[in-house]
């Protein structure tokens, strides 16, 4: 039993915890509740922000809640909903790839090779974000060495459109949150107790029946942890769908980014962002739930 | 981890930090972004490609002013910048329609023209524009116009309009700017409106247009597209002229421009002065320094984009001063426009590019 | 007296909110002995050694070491040391370094240190160990470097929370033999808690039983044993066997009962208050103090109580009967096997026999704890 | 069995063709020697020589680099000072904590590089390379937590007892016990924060002031106006300092040979 197991409050923990609390409060927090704010206010001509004259009136006329309604309209529910598909399905390729690569490494590799398997999985992200998917755009486009490769093979006699779509900004979404999927994976898998994969072939399981019976539930932690970090940052990417995808289609972080960046309607913009943040808070929401029941999280 | 080994990773991170932090130190102590009084120093923010390094390493040979500068892609990056309040720039060079709201935002420190005697220089056709009357607060940097730049080999004829860019035999084969106002000025002198209509059925029109062609457009990049279009990548590319006047330079066999005859943008970006500048003396040396003909001839040179400076232009290389799509006829500049800022008619714009986008 | 107090614990009280898990506790450690604190889980005795180390404020009372007022003095300033339930040895550090790391809060230079270190280790056989590891050695070496390292600082009293819980059986009772024969060559107060009551008869001077956070009774080792002062320690002991009964009467240092079961017995009053005639009492003695006979022995002065066999479980060096009386009471009664088998297997389960004992062995219960002698 | 293995290992190596080819080609293309990016021309040493030349891209390396390091000491410091107030004691707010320390992890960066730089001009705070480590801290603490926060979770507090037991006064137990066994996840979260740090680009193009142009930005505009191998030269060099540096680190955290498993 440690010390303070069965005890109250310690007074110890403040100044430990203050230097995060201010930081966090002033520099995270405050600018927040300012941005919250100002998704209530309206965009001024020029960009910035439009002065109310009388508060009251303003907010009798509902105009405050002007830009969550505009986010109501069938465009931009397509966009949420394009996002949100295109950010599942980000998740399910990198869940379906990432599984048996993971037990490969924590199950059949042998053990001293882990650690060198797992350094691999993350060294190439220690390289710009940037230059790496510059790099795909670099093997898709239509000159391009994949292309190049195809045609030298004779698989194809003219170039595939392989850049520009959604096949090509789903790959630079996989590839960026690839190792998010792996290493969870990982932790679980190599948590997994082996006596049990031996008992359920003992009690006459197939291998199939053993996986989807044994193997899965028990690394259903890992699991969860790996949806909730890969499927967060693709709700946000933009990046990946400006440069691979051509620009061609606008994902909510697009939206946002375009609302600051472009359009300079901050309002708009802060009010989206909220409702994405929203969305991910709902998620994990789900997620902590989820923990609670099963009592393990492989996330904190 | 063993306690020997965790004592010397804690030396080792203790020693990255020390060599990390060293240089910042050291560059604190002699050439701080803030300086104090009676330095000499100039912070640029400016687009990216748009001064040659020998203009700048001269400048400082010259006066012994150091200048530090930051690069930009958009417009609304300096909006962006000098909104905040808290950047330290003392010029940014923002195109005509930004320079518009920036003054607008009173975000502008006005130009003395009595410190800038080679202001002359330039051609007054190019000064007194509607984004800033009497050129209180811009002086003329470049100018150019946005139009396409086209593969010779894979087009039919001399193309001269904008036909080419919505013609569906060129489908998979246009890049478009990612740019809202020139993409809907593209659509809407092609459909013979102005390109700064404010009218929401016209606008609409055009948004439609632009719904239509949207199948047909390879990829949106306000970037690198001159090399996309090089690189064969496309056939047709919207954008700048300079941008593509340097890769048809190259291969002049291969690649065109083309400024259609319906009209088009046409742009200039000005050097302006932000409220907050402190640096003014250095500021004045630099304005004066550009201007000096044979100075922008070689910024001309550099980067292909057209200046407004009269007397550098016997300095400025003779296939540049003769490219039309760099000088082109005034004859063809007649149906440009600049961009202006259309107000509140920008959001109604915004919805229909965000529709033309998640189609 | 203070003069040979180690340890002076004086109506002390700790809180964890609502519940008390020391209760006004007051204790007088001798120096130079082995003491322990026994009782089940939960019972206060690791959180009184908390206090004792100074891991635990009390929240009331005080508690004094060599006559020195310790009760607010962190740990690291008190002459005492401890070994953890689980060793706690640093696992970043070899052997060597984990027994010299308090001594570099001493005033002592690097040599003498070393030779201290060395000292200590040839003491516990664990000389040429110095460079291994916690994680290279075995659970019983491991125990030895935990008191190693609490050794080497010539600790006034030693602390040991269960330090043998994680030993194997065989090994444990090696160990409980070293360690009384350590502390008998060293003169250390050792504080010893377990929740063992058979390692604590082996190695300590004396035991306090603690139950519910209160000190049941304290005293020397084989006095708790034989004469358990409450219900609570009879049974910790093993001493399952009550008897209830009614005064008749109390002369002398007796008292004279009549069994519920039937019968009666005179019952040595150990010095108590004397009960008065007609009330209820308890008694209790240990079953190797039980005899079963086939005749009532009361005539003889011998109190007998009529029970019948339930169960008999033969165990080899002894056989353990369990039997019942008319009113219900349940006795065990161990019978050492000194007879050849076939004889002491004569009694089947519902042979009606007597339980006998000597009015000696029988210890008269007291309501409550506090049996400090 | 063996060919389930045989597959595993298969399927393995196709993915760790997929996250390799990329640096592959940009580690390639770093010695092509045409800047026309799409064809291999010949090798050649000229990007790495024009790189170290170049003022502009070095100074934004040493930028990042400024950043990566005064984030990550600040970072690692206050998360881990966060990470044993949640893993050791109970405290008002403690949920509220684990919730605020979550935040920064979950909103999409974009908001917090909007929300930091009105919030910088609303302070008056002037944009430099300051803004740009406080917005880093500001994202980076939460990592550094939940990673030592999780180191904590199997620390034994008899360990640190045993150290004041033994005449160690707090701090001295802090360094010479609790530090040095928390210190794999320090360094993790470290690691993890500078990785993180030095390759931001969203917050950290919001919050950037004069002269704070970190590598990032300054790719992102050669991106934009087209890349030259330039870049690639220094994505190669900077992904060989980190991995020498991860396996050096690696090396360091080995057990020594004698070691017994388990």
């Amino acid at each position: 039993m440690s010390a303070d197991a069965g005890g109250g409050r310690s007074r110890a923990a403040y100044p430990l915890i203050l230097p995060t609390w201010a930081v966090l409060g002033v520099f995270f927090l405050l600018p927040l509740c300012v941005l919250f704010v100002i998704s209530f206010a309206q965009r001024g001509t020029y960009g910035g922000l439009k002065p109310i004259e009388d508060l009251g009136a303003y907010v009798l006329s509902g105009k405050f809640l002007s830009h969550y309604a505009r986010s109501l309209h069938p465009i931009y529910l397509q966009i949420f909903w394009r996002s949100i598909w295109m950010a599942v399905v980000t998740t399910i390729v990198c869940l379906l790839v990432s599984y048996p690569v993971a037990y490969y490494v924590a199950v059949v590799a042998p053990p001293r090779r882990r650690n060198l398997l797992l350094g691999l999985v993350v060294i190439p992200f220690w390289t710009s974000f940037l230059i790496r998917t510059y790099a795909w755009m670099f093997i898709l486009r239509t000159e391009g060495l994949a292309n190049r490769l195809l045609m030298a093979s004779g698989l194809t006699s003219h170039p595939l459109e392989l850049l520009y779509n959604d096949f090509s900004v789903l790959i630079g979404l996989v590839y960026g949150e690839l190792p998010f999927m792996i290493l969870p994976l990982y932790a679980s898998l190599e948590k997994l107790d082996r006596s049990l994969l031996e008992a359920s072939a003992d009690l006459g399981a197939p291998a199939r029946e053993t996986f989807r019976r044994v193997t899965i539930p028990m690394t259903a932690p890992g699991i969860a942890a790996g949806i909730v970090l890969v499927f967060v940052p693709s709700l946000g990417q933009f990046i990946v769908s400006d440069l691979l995808g051509g620009a061609k289609t606008i994902l909510a972080g697009n939206l946002v980014q375009n609302q600051f960046a472009v359009a300079r309607n901050k309002p708009f913009g802060s009010a989206v962002a909220f409702e994405l943040t929203a969305a991910v808070l709902l998620l994990l929401l789900g997620y902590a739930a989820y923990t609670r029941r099963r009592g393990e999280d492989v996330l904190l | 981890m063993t306690g020997r080994a965790a004592r010397v990773v804690l030396g080792a991170a203790a020693a990255l930090v020390i060599c990390l932090g060293a240089p910042s130190c050291g560059e604190r102590a002699d050439s701080p972004p803030y300086p104090g009084p009676g330095e000499k120093r100039l912070n640029l923010y400016i687009w990216s490609e748009y001064l040659p390094q020998e203009v700048i390493d001269e400048f400082t040979r010259r006066t012994g002013i150091a200048v530090h500068y930051d690069l930009y892609d958009s417009n609304e990056s300096v909006l962006e910048k000098l909104q905040s309040g808290v950047a330290d720039y003392d010029l940014v060079v923002p195109s005509d329609y930004m320079v518009r709201i920036l003054a607008y935002l009173k975000l502008l420190r006005p130009i003395d023209r009595a410190r800038l005697p080679a202001f002359a220089n330039l051609d007054p056709r190019f000064l007194n524009q509607d984004f800033d009357p009497g050129n209180r607060y811009s002086m003329p940097y470049v100018w150019g116009t946005t139009g396409y730049g086209y593969d010779r080999r894979r087009a039919r004829g001399t193309p001269d309009s904008w036909a080419p860019l919505f013609d569906p035999a060129n489908r998979g084969q246009i890049l478009m700017l990612d740019d809202m106002r020139e993409c809907f000025a593209v659509a809407l002198k092609h459909l013979g409106h102005s390109l700064n209509s404010t009218d929401p059925k016209v606008l609409r029109e055009a948004a439609d247009l632009l719904k239509k062609q949207k199948p047909l457009v390879k990829t949106y990049n306000s970037g690198d597209y001159e090399n996309i279009l090089a690189a064969g990548d496309v056939w047709f590319a919207h954008g700048y002229n300079g941008q593509i006047a340097k890769v048809a330079a190259r291969e002049p066999e291969k690649l065109g421009y083309v400024l259609p005859r319906e009209g088009a943008t046409i742009w200039m970006d000005s050097v302006c002065l932000p409220r907050g500048a402190r640096n003014v003396e250095s500021i004045y040396a630099f304005l004066n320094y550009v201007l000096d003909p044979e100075v922008d001839a070689r910024i001309v040179n550099g980067i292909s984009y057209a200046s407004a400076n009269v007397p550098a232009r016997k300095f400025i290389k003779p296939e540049i001063l003769n490219d039309p799509a760099v000088y082109p006829p005034d004859s063809a500049l007649e149906k440009c426009e600049f961009i202006k800022d259309i107000g509140d008619a920008t959001e109604l714009m915004d919805e229909y590019w965000t529709e033309i986008k998640a189609q | 007296m203070p003069n040979d107090v180690s340890v002076a614990i004086r109506g002390v009280t700790k809180r964890f909110g609502e519940t008390a898990a020391v209760d006004r506790v007051s204790l007088d450690i001798r120096r130079g002995e082995f003491f322990s604190l026994l009782g089940p889980s939960g019972c206060g005795k690791t959180t009184l050694l908390r206090m004792i180390g100074g891991f635990e404020t009390p929240t009331e009372g005080s508690i004094a070491i060599d006559g020195a007022d310790m009760t607010d003095t962190p740990p690291y300033l008190r002459p005492v040391n401890m070994v953890f339930q689980h060793y706690a040895l640093f696992p970043h550090l070899t052997v060597g370094e984990n027994v010299a790391f308090g001594l570099r809060y001493r005033p002592m230079d690097g040599p003498a240190r070393g030779r201290r270190v060395a000292e200590v280790l040839e003491l516990l056989q664990l000389s040429g160990f110095e460079a291994r590891r916690p994680d290279q050695l075995s659970g019983g070496q491991r125990q030895r470097v935990a008191l190693a390292r609490a050794l080497a600082l010539e600790p006034r009293v030693l602390l040991l929370d269960e330090p043998l819980g994680a030993l194997d059986q065989k090994l444990r009772k090696e160990v409980q033999v070293q360690l009384k024969r350590l502390q008998r060559s060293l003169g250390i107060t050792f504080v010893f808690v377990t929740h063992d009551q058979e390692e604590a008869l082996t190695m300590s001077d004396r035991i306090a039983v603690m139950h519910r956070g209160r000190v049941e009774q304290a005293g020397d080792a084989a006095r708790v044993f034989e004469r358990p002062a409450t219900e609570f320690v009879a049974n910790f002991m093993g001493a399952s066997n009550f008897f209830s009964g009614s005064v008749v009467e109390a002369p002398g240092g007796d008292v004279v009962l009549e069994l519920s079961g039937g019968g009666r017995a005179s019952v040595p009053l150990d010095g108590g208050p004397a009960p008065r005639a007609g009330e209820a009492v308890r008694f209790v003695v240990r079953p190797e103090k039980l005899d079963l006979r086939r005749r009532d022995l009361s005539e003889r002065g011998v109190p007998s109580v009529a029970v019948t066999v339930e169960d008999r479980v033969y165990q080899g060096i002894s056989t353990i009967w369990s039997v019942r009386d008319a009113a219900g009471g349940r006795f065990t009664v161990y019978e050492q096997n000194e007879r050849p088998f076939e004889e002491s297997s004569r009694w089947q389960p519902g042979a009606r026999l007597f339980l006998c004992f000597h009015a000696r062995d029988a210890v008269l219960l007291r309501a409550g704890g506090g049996g400090a002698s | 069995m063996r060919r389930r293995g045989a597959l595993l290992r298969l399927h393995t190596a196709v993915v760790f063709a997929f996250l390799y080819a990329p640096i592959a080609i940009l580690v390639l293309f770093s010695f092509n020697e045409t800047s026309q990016t799409a064809v291999w021309r010949g090798f050649t040493f000229e990007w790495y020589r024009k790189l170290l030349s170049d003022e502009i891209i070095l100074g934004t390396v040493r930028n990042s680099l400024i950043v990566g390091a005064a984030a990550t000491v600040i970072a690692t410091v206050l998360g881990t000072l966060a990470a044993l107030a949640m893993g050791r004691y109970r405290f008002r707010g403690e949920g509220l904590t684990r919730n605020l320390l979550y935040l920064p992890i979950i909103i999409p960066e974009i908001v917090v590089g909007a929300a930091l730089v009105t919030f910088f001009g609303v302070a008056g705070l002037r944009l430099s390379l300051v803004t740009v480590v406080i917005a880093h801290v500001v994202f980076s603490i939460s990592y550094v937590a939940i990673v030592v926060r999780a180191r904590l979770s199997g620390f034994d507090r008899s360990l640190e007892e045993a150290a004041l037991d033994l005449g160690a006064r707090p701090v001295q137990t802090f360094f010479r016990v609790t530090l040095p066994l928390i210190l794999p996840g320090v360094v993790a979260g470290a690691l993890l924060v500078f990785t993180i740090s030095i390759d931001d680009y969203v917050i950290t193009s919001f919050v950037a002031g004069v002269g704070a142009t970190t590598l990032p930005l300054q790719i992102y505009s050669m991106l934009k106006v087209g890349v030259t191998p330039e870049v690639n030269a220094v994505s190669t060099l900077l992904l060989a300092t980190t991995v020498v540096l991860i396996l050096f680190a690696q090396r360091l955290q080995q057990p020594p040979p004698e070691r017994s498993e388990g």
